[in-house]
């Protein structure tokens, strides 16, 4: 019961800032609720038996990447932000597209996992894992593994080119 | 026998234009040298076929075939029979004289001119030579390009609008061409795109199947032609092109489209009686309202080479019609009014072309009584203008003889039809020619406009001579004909050749000088009559 | 072996188109009297090789007078299907064919050709273009003999056309003049609507007998038992007189010829009164196999034949243009030619077209020189009293008129007479019709004799000054014609008058003999009427010139006061029937109505085709379908890239730069995507 | 020092050899990176140097590897990455494109006057990840390959940051690139989860066991994952209607960013396409045909509609970029081996002819003269004969008019259609040439017909030539005798798993 | 570990923070809230990674989901360089500003 409310209560969480963080009109609101939405992902992360995960999650998600977004909302965020409108034109447009599609997905998802074989293996018998993580991750996953060492170099290079007055 | 006289016709032009790359651009006249020298060259190389090509051969001649791109079956092949004889030399007369003809016509970006020209030849060469269906639809697409480039680059003013008119229209018709093509291809196993074998693979097929491909050649080569309903980039590009630009537009690349429906489109045709026939009056239908059609329009046109353009519409009118007739007589009386209309159209632009230069209008209001300044002009003209509307003696009465001849054969009403073509004929191009040549000069500008020089001589006699062969005799043009004709028709309509064969009867026995006869009148004849036939 | 002359006919034609080719290549070289001397020369020669050719032919025996020389196949055969469903090689030949008719022919044609030719170097003189104006007559002498002496129909109709083309070319000789050149095209667009009926007759022949030679046509009609009036035949002959009334000028295509009196009277003789305009005789003539099996071809012949020469007759009773008054003469006694043939009697047309070739140049030629002494007036209202000062022309001019006119002893006579008594035979109403005729054809050539050369005169004071006789090289041709008029007719002397007709017995072998077996058997029933029927024709004739007499030298009030009594008559007779006005009423002013109310037209348009009778219907239709091409199918096409283009803008418009609805478009794209799977689910 | 380099050997001859030509590449490209920093600002260009050394040893390492897998294909790293004809193929594409880009940058940086290593190193990198792209078979070293090469060209596309427009275009492709790779991971996940396993071959053996018990075409599931990935995928081929980002960025970008995105990434994305639309999606084959045909048809019509009316080159390119994958998703439809081949020549000459074409409007660039405008052609074969005979040729075969590369690939397209008795889908195909060649002849016009009011000719360096030379020589060379490149298409085919053999 | 949480609402979970995302993507000017949008979306992502992780019982979705992080960053990092780019030069972070390129 405890798994079914902690995973309740995450899933709550996550979806109601995640609602907000589209919703508010403060940026810097956005960016606090994006950092609740994260969180509570990284609950449910957990509550999944991933906890490497959970913690990168938390570090490299909310530590890094939202200081940079906090920090960017800062640089570029005047005052003038909050009097603006939140939304665009075509937002009631796009938000009956987008519900549709939800929808759609939602659909093809109750029905297609309705009676039809997912490969579940050991299901549920996830043991804490980090140490796995680690080594699959340095033996299968070496090459991608590499390959993301070259993606954040060029993020790197990006940013520093980007963001630079001169270079 | 192995030799290359086919390619090294198709390819003197070509050798022709890439050397001529390496030419300042500075140095006119050099170009222009050079460009006549090729284009006579062109000319001249093809002559050996003349007395090589072998009448009353079968199948084709001169063969020459390597592989090309092997993984998909398409193969360098070479070939002619007497149909495309007879059109490789049209188009190498003809492109020689274009050359010559634009000597002092173009004045700007000669260099381009005379590459493109020289490129032209290539593409309309190749379409006649080849045996293999991609080299074709390569050729046949290749010479789009230098003709836009004539009309748009060199063109009067509209210029830009008829080029890509000239060159969409008939793009959109090769393409679904090129899709009949692949049927083809796919239908006799995706081997070879040889066209021989190809089309005798088409004998095979469903009525169903071959109609398809029947209308799917039809639209490349209607638009081409052009046949009716599909004929309007015909005077705009005719229009607008420059001298030489339309002399080669009416002399040989129109004829593409007559000789894709002989070579491609009637073996094609379904063999099921009522299939054919249907595709038969349509084909009928719409050349004869081509040809009146042609005609009328002509009657209403201000400007010269419109005039003109309006009535190749009526003359090709004609080149439809006998191609489906299915008859030995319509079809060479196709191919041989091809060639009429090659020469006596050719010839008519160039006299355009020469009154253009020198006055720079082509509005008939503009001209008047030019018989008396230019006198020898009047003469060529006269001749032209009367080979063009079919008097005897002269080229164009051969073909349109003979193709009415094969259309009577099959139905009377349209030979006469036709016929009112022939009338129409003779009013726009006779008062065309009133219009300009006769009367008193009205116009200041036209008082001493100079007489032909030996330059526009030169393009205009070996047409003159060629009309005037072709009126007085033509039998060699229908010896080289007789044999692909005769396969033809053997094959698309061949009940044609099983009839019983009528013998003129040996001169009978003069009767008695007076047959006492009691009865009426009439019953006298009737009597003999029974009496020839009962011996 | 065979004989110098018939082994060389195809000099014949040949040299005349030497003549023509030298003169159209370097003519303009040459000093006047050296073309007078190839041209003239070369038809004389032409004529000497004709005579010795027909010499040489009358040796043979009658049965074999029969004479082909093929030079070369022309249209090569070729396999045909004929109607009959049976194959049969088509065939033309570049042949001569030299038997009675043609040695007719070929004599009247260069015999009549080379006066004329003669004559014209009088007449033209003066004339710019000289050299153009002999290289043409020397052209048109070439088709002229190869119309007549081809051996097929395909041959005979490059004559055909050859012929039209000169006359094209002659009648526009004065190209300055706009009513020239006009008059020219319109001569060479009616013939060509003959033509294409000549050709489908053409074809038409050869489709049904498998043959066009001349020679075989009989004897394939007799192998294709065909029964008398076939319907096949029968159209034959009807097309084939479509192109004969177009060159020889019958109704309703006639109306060019009165208008090809503007080019030089020389050619008017040559071409539109002697030699050309009689080519439909000899065309019929030549297919009279063809002709005898088909009876309402024939009659269809005669009875246009008939109404012509009244028609024509009638107009030419008030016309003032003296050339005028002779076309209408011209296109009258062509009538009666077709009324010959009609009735079966193809000698007597033959006959008649002989004699009258002989008369009719004569009369032109004169008419010529009278024009030449007036400085080039042609309305006899300006004329008279004229005997006198130009003697010759005076008297040979009579000479010609009484020929015409049917008086006896001279040519006119005897073939006319002939005519009627054969028409009488067939059909009394036609003979009536010809009988009328002849009678006003008496009263209007000698109104035109009276108010020419009798009469006060009534020229202008500074022409008359200049009145001279014409050189001899124009005299002594009308005098030769004047002989030829008289004693002309002498060869049918018929046999009602004690003559043996030698010109019929001539003609006998190429006419089909099933017709002569029925003109034999009626001529001999009919001697006593035939003393009749010639006493009434001369008495007609002759009362004619009577009142002809009293009109115009006696009581010249007459005519005016008849104008003022039947003014309509006279106004319609001398509008000729309103023909012209009946055109532009039909075509050109409603046309013109049309053309000012749209806007559209062009007035050049109207005014020069209109006047032609190819009409406004022609243009119209010309019209709407320049309308339907620019609007409708360029139309369309222009539509087409003009959607597109049009189209174009609103697929940009969807690029709206936006980020937002880009992304909206993603989420659209895949909603649509799955949509599209989910489909089916939902059923 | 000994054991060292046998260490190394070892290494080399191992799984390491199949990214050898990786490898080097992004030495190269970290070898640009600290170099950068030594060379003045007038010596920038042996950046390009060092760039084009790495391209031609990648290259060199390629072709040994070609040599390697004629026995057979190889993979590595766990069954990761494969080694196979398919990846030969696009690599050399790869590595052609970055060397005729990286050949006709020199000039154009320095007159921008944004001439920086990074420039290079970003193009290497992106190479990198293309490469990973079409050479994994892992749904997360194709996903990182993927977005290693997208974040390479948002910042590549976003260089000239004193640009509104690059900026702006920047933006665009990062906002929609991001959304869209958020969609394709989706997908991806949805993937995994269906197929128990990151690997391709794993997921592919699951998908055709698990299509013995649910038909594909109700599969919802596998549908799901179909559409999010493909989605993801058209949206980096700029299929309709995932397109609109491709005019905006285009116009933005640097032009020689233009033509490598044009070009390098569409082929890249295609790989990918197949590689999955040919495994894992395979089942769903007859599922996927018809919306891929609508796709197709879409882009077509819209690509050509909206590029009749355009007054900007890269704009109307941009355009025409998406009427050319229409036609090459059409021989994706076909699901032939002659659609395969065609669309393996169709991106080949398409690579060549558009980099051409591009290098065009590049070699206009000028101080004070952007360029890209169709009025800034006007009388360019008077200015510049060379160059517009060249456009000319390029114009030709994108339109496909023989004798040119694009003809024979748009020949190909129609073969696959008419083979696999898609007729309608034939005609519409051949039909769309008409209005494509309306407007490419509109730059021809511009080029050929019109006088001109600027007298300046371009000038053209020695890289712009030399890549010029390449590119229409390809594009003549495959038109008039294309038996080689046929052969080279051929070549590309893969048979993965038996798929397409069984047929 | 009484009573497992179904798949289903794994994935049902995911699918909101998806929608929620593509929402902010499409409804929103803010182009900072667009990337936070984004960083929605692939969040959303490794929650089914995650979920199929555990029920497949192997560890690759895990992994899987540590590079889709890894790629969120790198975005987000070369995003707000653009961003601030793009500031720099324009003077605002509203997405319908941005159209100087269109049509």
């Amino acid at each position: 019961m405890a798994n079914h409310l902690i995973f309740y209560f995450f899933a709550g969480l996550a979806v109601v800032s995640a609602i907000l963080v589209v919703t508010v009109r403060n940026t810097v609101h956005s960016a606090i609720f994006l950092i609740t939405t994260l969180l509570a992902t990284a609950g449910i992360f957990l509550q999944l038996h991933a906890q490497f995960l959970f913690i990168v999650q938390i570090i490299l998600y909310i530590g890094g990447i939202m200081v940079l977004f906090i920090f960017v909302i800062m640089l570029v965020n005047l005052d003038v932000a909050l009097h603006q409108i939140r939304f665009n034109r075509q937002w009631v447009v796009a938000l009956v597209l987008a519900l549709v599609l939800a929808a759609e997905v939602g659909f093809a998802l109750k029905v297609g996992a309705k009676g039809v074989y997912l490969p579940s293996g050991q299901s549920g018998q996830m043991e804490p894992n980090t140490e796995m993580v680690g080594s699959v991750l340095f033996q299968n996953y070496m090459l991608p593994f590499e390959i993301a060492s070259i993606l954040l170099l060029v993020a790197m290079i990006g940013a520093v080119v980007m963001s630079k007055k001169k270079i | 026998m192995h030799n290359h006289i086919l390619s090294v016709i198709l390819f003197t032009p070509l050798v022709g234009a890439i050397l001529a790359l390496f030419i300042p651009r500075e140095n006119v006249n050099a170009h222009r040298v050079w460009g006549n020298l090729f284009g006579f060259l062109g000319l001249i190389v093809s002559l050996p076929l003349l007395w090589r090509f072998h009448i009353g051969a079968s199948g084709f001649q001169f063969k020459e075939d390597v592989a090309w791109i092997p993984s998909i079956g398409a193969r360098y092949t070479l070939g002619i029979d007497g149909i495309s004889f007879l059109l490789i030399m049209l188009t190498t007369v003809l492109g020689a004289i274009a050359i010559l003809s634009s000597w002092s016509a173009i004045q700007t970006r000669v260099k381009e001119y005379y590459i493109l020209m020289l490129l032209l030849q290539v593409g309309m060469l190749g379409v006649f030579m080849s045996l293999d269906f991609f080299l074709f639809y390569v050729f046949w697409e290749v010479m789009l390009v230098p003709m836009y480039f004539l009309i748009g680059v060199w063109g009067s003013d509209r210029r830009l609008y008829a080029a890509i008119k000239f060159f969409l229209f008939t793009l959109a018709g090769s393409v679904i061409m090129l899709l009949a093509i692949l049927a083809l291809y796919f239908k006799n196993g995706a081997t070879t795109f040889d066209i021989p074998t190809l089309l005798a693979s088409a004998s095979q097929y469903t009525d169903a199947f071959r109609t398809i491909m029947f209308w799917g050649f039809f639209f490349a080569f209607a638009i081409k032609v052009p046949m009716f309903p599909f004929h309007t980039w015909l005077p705009d590009a005719h229009t607008e092109a420059p001298t030489a630009g339309s002399v080669i537009l009416a002399g040989v690349l129109l004829k593409m489209g007559t000789y894709g429906f002989i070579r491609f489109s009637l073996p094609l045709m379904p063999t099921d009686h009522v299939a054919n026939h249907h595709i038969i009056t349509i084909m009928v239908v719409l050349s004869l309202i081509g040809i009146i059609y042609g005609a009328l329009v002509c009657l209403m046109q201000k400007d010269m080479k419109k005039l003109i353009a309006y009535s190749s519409v009526s003359h090709l009118g004609f080149c439809t019609l006998g191609i489906f007739a299915l008859t030995p007589h319509g079809l060479m009386g196709s191919v041989i009014q091809q060639i009429n209309h090659g020469i006596s159209t050719g010839a008519l632009f160039l006299i355009v072309g020469v009154l253009y230069e020198r006055r720079h209008t082509r509005l008939i209001s503009e001209f008047g009584g030019l018989s008396t300044p230019m006198p020898s002009f009047a003469t060529v003209y006269m001749i032209i203008t009367l080979s063009s509307l079919g008097l005897p003696l002269l080229n164009g009465f051969i073909g349109e003889f003979t193709i009415l001849r094969g259309v009577f054969e099959v139905s009377k009403p349209w030979a006469a039809w036709a016929m009112l073509g022939i009338i129409l004929g003779a009013a726009y191009l006779l008062w065309l020619y009133q219009r300009t040549m006769f009367g008193p000069v009205t116009n200041a500008a036209n008082e001493h406009l100079p007489d032909l020089n030996w330059r526009e001589h030169a393009t205009l006699l070996p047409l003159v001579a060629l009309a005037f062969w072709i009126g007085i005799y033509p039998k060699p043009l229908f010896d080289v004909l007789q044999q692909p004709v005769k396969e033809l028709v053997e094959r698309v309509n061949p009940d044609y050749y099983k009839a019983e064969r009528m013998k003129i009867p040996a001169k009978l026995p003069a009767p008695a000088s007076s047959t006492p006869t009691t009865a009426a009148a009439p019953a006298t004849p009737a009597v003999t009559a029974s009496a020839a036939g009962s011996k | 072996m065979t004989p110098y002359f018939l082994d060389h006919i195809w000099l014949i034609p040949l040299l005349p188109l030497v003549g023509a080719l030298v003169m159209l290549l370097f003519g303009k070289r040459l000093p006047n009297s050296f073309v007078s001397a190839i041209c003239v020369g070369l038809v004389f020669l032409s004529f000497v090789f004709s005579v010795g050719a027909v010499w040489q032919l009358s040796q043979m025996p009658a049965e074999a007078r029969h004479f082909e020389k093929v030079m070369f196949q022309w249209v090569p055969a070729g396999p045909m299907h004929m109607d009959s469903g049976k194959i049969v090689d088509f065939t033309a030949e570049w042949g001569y064919l030299l038997d009675p008719l043609s040695s007719v022919m070929i004599l009247v044609v260069t015999g009549v050709g080379f006066l004329i030719h003669f004559y014209s170097i009088g007449y033209m003189g003066h004339e710019g273009g000289y050299y153009r104006f002999f290289g043409y007559m020397n052209l048109f002498m070439f088709s002229m003999l190869t119309l007549v002496l081809a051996n097929n129909m395909l041959l005979m109709f490059v004559g055909w056309e050859g012929v039209g083309l000169c006359s094209y070319l002659l009648i526009g000789f004065y190209f300055l003049r706009k009513s020239a050149s006009d008059a020219g095209k319109k001569a060479f667009i009616v013939n060509r609507v003959g033509d294409t009926g000549f050709l489908l007759g053409l074809f038409l022949t050869a489709a049904t007998l498998g043959t066009i030679k001349f020679s075989e046509l009989g004897d394939a009609i007799t192998a294709g038992h065909f029964a008398y009036g076939a319907p096949a035949l029968t159209a034959i002959g009807l097309l084939l007189f479509v192109g004969a009334t177009g060159k020889s000028a019958q109704i309703p295509l006639y109306v060019w010829l009165p208008d090809a009196m503007e080019g030089p009277t020389p050619v008017s003789a040559l071409i539109h009164a002697a030699t050309m305009v009689t080519a439909g005789v000899y065309m019929v003539t030549r297919m009279n196999a063809v002709y005898q099996m088909a009876p309402l071809a024939l009659e269809v012949v005669a009875v246009i034949g008939a109404v012509t020469a009244i028609y024509a007759a009638s107009m030419g009773l008030v016309q003032n243009d003296i050339k005028r008054v002779l076309a209408y003469s011209t296109i009258s006694q062509l009538g009666y030619m077709f009324l010959a043939l009609g009735v079966g009697a193809f000698t007597a047309g033959i006959f008649h077209l002989m004699t009258h070739a002989f008369f009719k140049a004569l009369l032109f030629l004169g008419s010529g020189s009278v024009i030449h002494a007036l400085s080039g007036e042609q309305d006899m209202r300006r004329m008279g009293a004229m005997w006198v000062k130009i003697p010759t022309t005076a008297k040979t001019f009579l000479v010609g008129t009484i020929a015409i006119a049917g008086i006896p002893p001279l040519a006119g006579f005897f073939s006319k007479d002939e005519i009627l008594g054969k028409t009488f035979k067939y059909s009394p109403a036609l003979w009536i019709v010809g009988f009328i005729t002849a009678g006003m054809t008496a009263f209007y050539m000698f109104r035109l004799v009276n108010m020419t050369f009798f009469g006060k005169s009534r020229v202008d004071h500074e022409v008359e000054h200049h009145i001279h006789e014409s050189p001899s090289s124009m005299t002594v041709p009308l005098m030769i014609l004047a002989v030829l008029s008289v004693i002309g007719g002498w060869i049918g002397w018929p046999a009602a008058l004690g003559g043996s007709n030698r010109f019929e017995h001539w003609l006998a072998p190429v006419i089909a003999k099933h017709g002569e077996a029925m003109e034999e058997t009626a001529a001999a029933h009919a001697g006593s009427i035939e003393y009749v029927l010639m006493f009434a024709s001369v008495l007609i004739a002759l009362a004619g010139i009577g009142l002809a007499r009293r009109f115009y030298i006696q009581d010249p009030q007459i005519p005016a006061r008849l104008a003022a009594n039947w003014p309509r008559l006279y106004r319609l007779l001398y509008r000729k029937y309103y023909m012209d006005e009946i055109y532009d009423a039909l075509f050109v002013n409603r046309g013109k109505d049309l053309g000012t109310t749209l806007g559209a037209f062009d007035r050049n348009v109207i005014d020069g085709l209109g006047v032609d009778g190819t009409g406004w219907l022609t243009r119209f239709t010309s019209t709407v379908s320049m309308w339907w091409d620019k609007w409708i199918v360029d139309g369309l096409v222009n539509l087409s890239a003009w959607v597109a283009q049009l189209l174009s803008y609103p697929v940009r418009m969807l690029q709206t730069g936006l980020v937002s609805s880009y992304a909206l478009f993603i989420v659209l794209g895949a909603l649509l995507l799955l949509g599209y799977y989910l489909k089916p689910m939902l059923r | 020092m000994h054991a060292i380099l046998d260490h190394l050997r070892n290494l080399l001859s191992g799984d390491v050899r199949l990214i050898l030509p990786q490898i080097q590449l992004v030495l190269f490209g970290l070898g640009i990176l600290l170099t950068d920093f030594l060379l003045e600002k007038q010596y920038k260009s042996w950046n390009a140097v060092m760039a084009m050394l790495g391209v031609g040893f990648s290259g060199f390492s390629l072709w040994q590897l070609r040599g390697a897998i004629e026995g057979g294909d190889m993979v590595a790293f766990r069954a990761s990455i494969i080694t196979d004809h398919f990846f030969i193929f696009f690599g050399f594409l790869f590595l052609a494109a970055t060397a005729l880009v990286i050949l006709l940058s020199v000039k154009y940086l320095e007159i921008e006057e944004e001439h920086h290593g990074e420039y290079y190193a970003l193009m290497l990198f992106a190479t990198v990840g293309m490469m990973f792209m079409v050479q994994g078979t892992d749904l997360i070293v194709q996903f990182i390959g993927l977005e290693t090469m997208a974040i390479s060209f948002y910042i590549l596309v976003g260089f000239l940051r004193r640009d509104k427009r690059s900026n702006e275009a920047a933006l665009k492709y990062l906002l929609l690139g991001g959304f869209s790779s958020g969609i394709l991971a989706y997908g991806f996940s949805i993937l995994y989860g269906l197929g128990g396993s990151t690997n391709l071959f794993s997921i592919t053996s699951t998908l055709d066991k698990r299509a013995q018990s649910i038909a594909p075409a109700g599969d919802l599931l596998l549908l799901l994952a179909f559409v999010t990935v493909a989605a993801g995928l058209f949206f980096k081929v700029a299929a309709v209607p995932f397109h609109q980002w491709a005019p905006d960025v285009y116009e933005g970008a640097p032009t020689t960013i233009t033509a490598y995105v044009s070009v390098a990434s569409k082929t890249a994305s295609f790989g990918l396409l197949l590689r999955l639309f040919q495994t894992a999606f395979w089942p769903a084959h007859a599922s996927w045909q018809m919306p891929v045909a609508a796709i197709a048809l879409a882009s077509l019509t819209l690509g050509n509609f909206a590029a009749i009316t355009q007054t900007n080159i890269k704009r109307l390119l941009a355009y025409s970029s998406i009427s050319h994958v229409g036609y090459v998703l059409l021989g994706v439809v076909a699901q032939n081996d002659t659609g395969l081949k065609g669309v393996a020549f169709y991106l080949f000459a398409y690579t060549f002819m558009n980099v051409g074409a591009f290098a065009v409007v590049i070699i206009l660039r000028r101080k004070g003269l952007i360029g890209d405008e169709l009025e800034d052609l006007n009388g360019l074969s008077q200015r510049s004969p060379a160059a517009a005979v060249l456009l000319l040729i390029f114009m030709l075969s994108l339109a496909g008019i023989p004798p040119t590369a694009g003809f024979i690939g748009k020949y190909y397209i129609f073969l696959s259609l008419v083979e696999s008795r898609h007729y309608w889908l034939a005609l519409f195909a051949v039909l769309y040439v008409v209005p494509a060649v309306y407007y490419y002849f509109r730059i021809i016009v511009h080029a050929w017909l019109r006088k001109t009011t600027d007298p300046i000719a371009p000038v053209i360096s020695l890289g712009q030539t030399v890549a010029l030379t390449v590119a229409s020589f390809v594009v003549l060379a495959a038109g008039l005798y294309p038996e080689p490149f046929i052969r080279l298409a051929q070549y590309s085919l893969f048979l993965p798993f038996g798929h397409l053999s069984g047929r | 570990m009484t009573g497992a949480i179904p798949m289903t609402h794994y994935l049902l979970l995911s699918l909101a923070l998806f929608t929620i995302g593509v929402v902010g993507v499409v409804t929103r000017r803010n182009v900072i809230i667009i990337l936070m949008s984004i960083e929605l979306i692939l969040n959303a992502v490794n929650i089914n990674l995650v979920a199929f992780s555990k029920m497949a019982g192997v560890v690759d979705g895990q992994v899987f989901a540590i590079f889709i992080i890894t790629d969120a960053a790198a975005e987000a990092a070369v995003g707000l360089g653009i961003i601030i780019a793009y500031f720099r030069n324009r003077e605002t972070v509203l997405a319908d500003e941005m159209d100087i390129l269109k049509w």
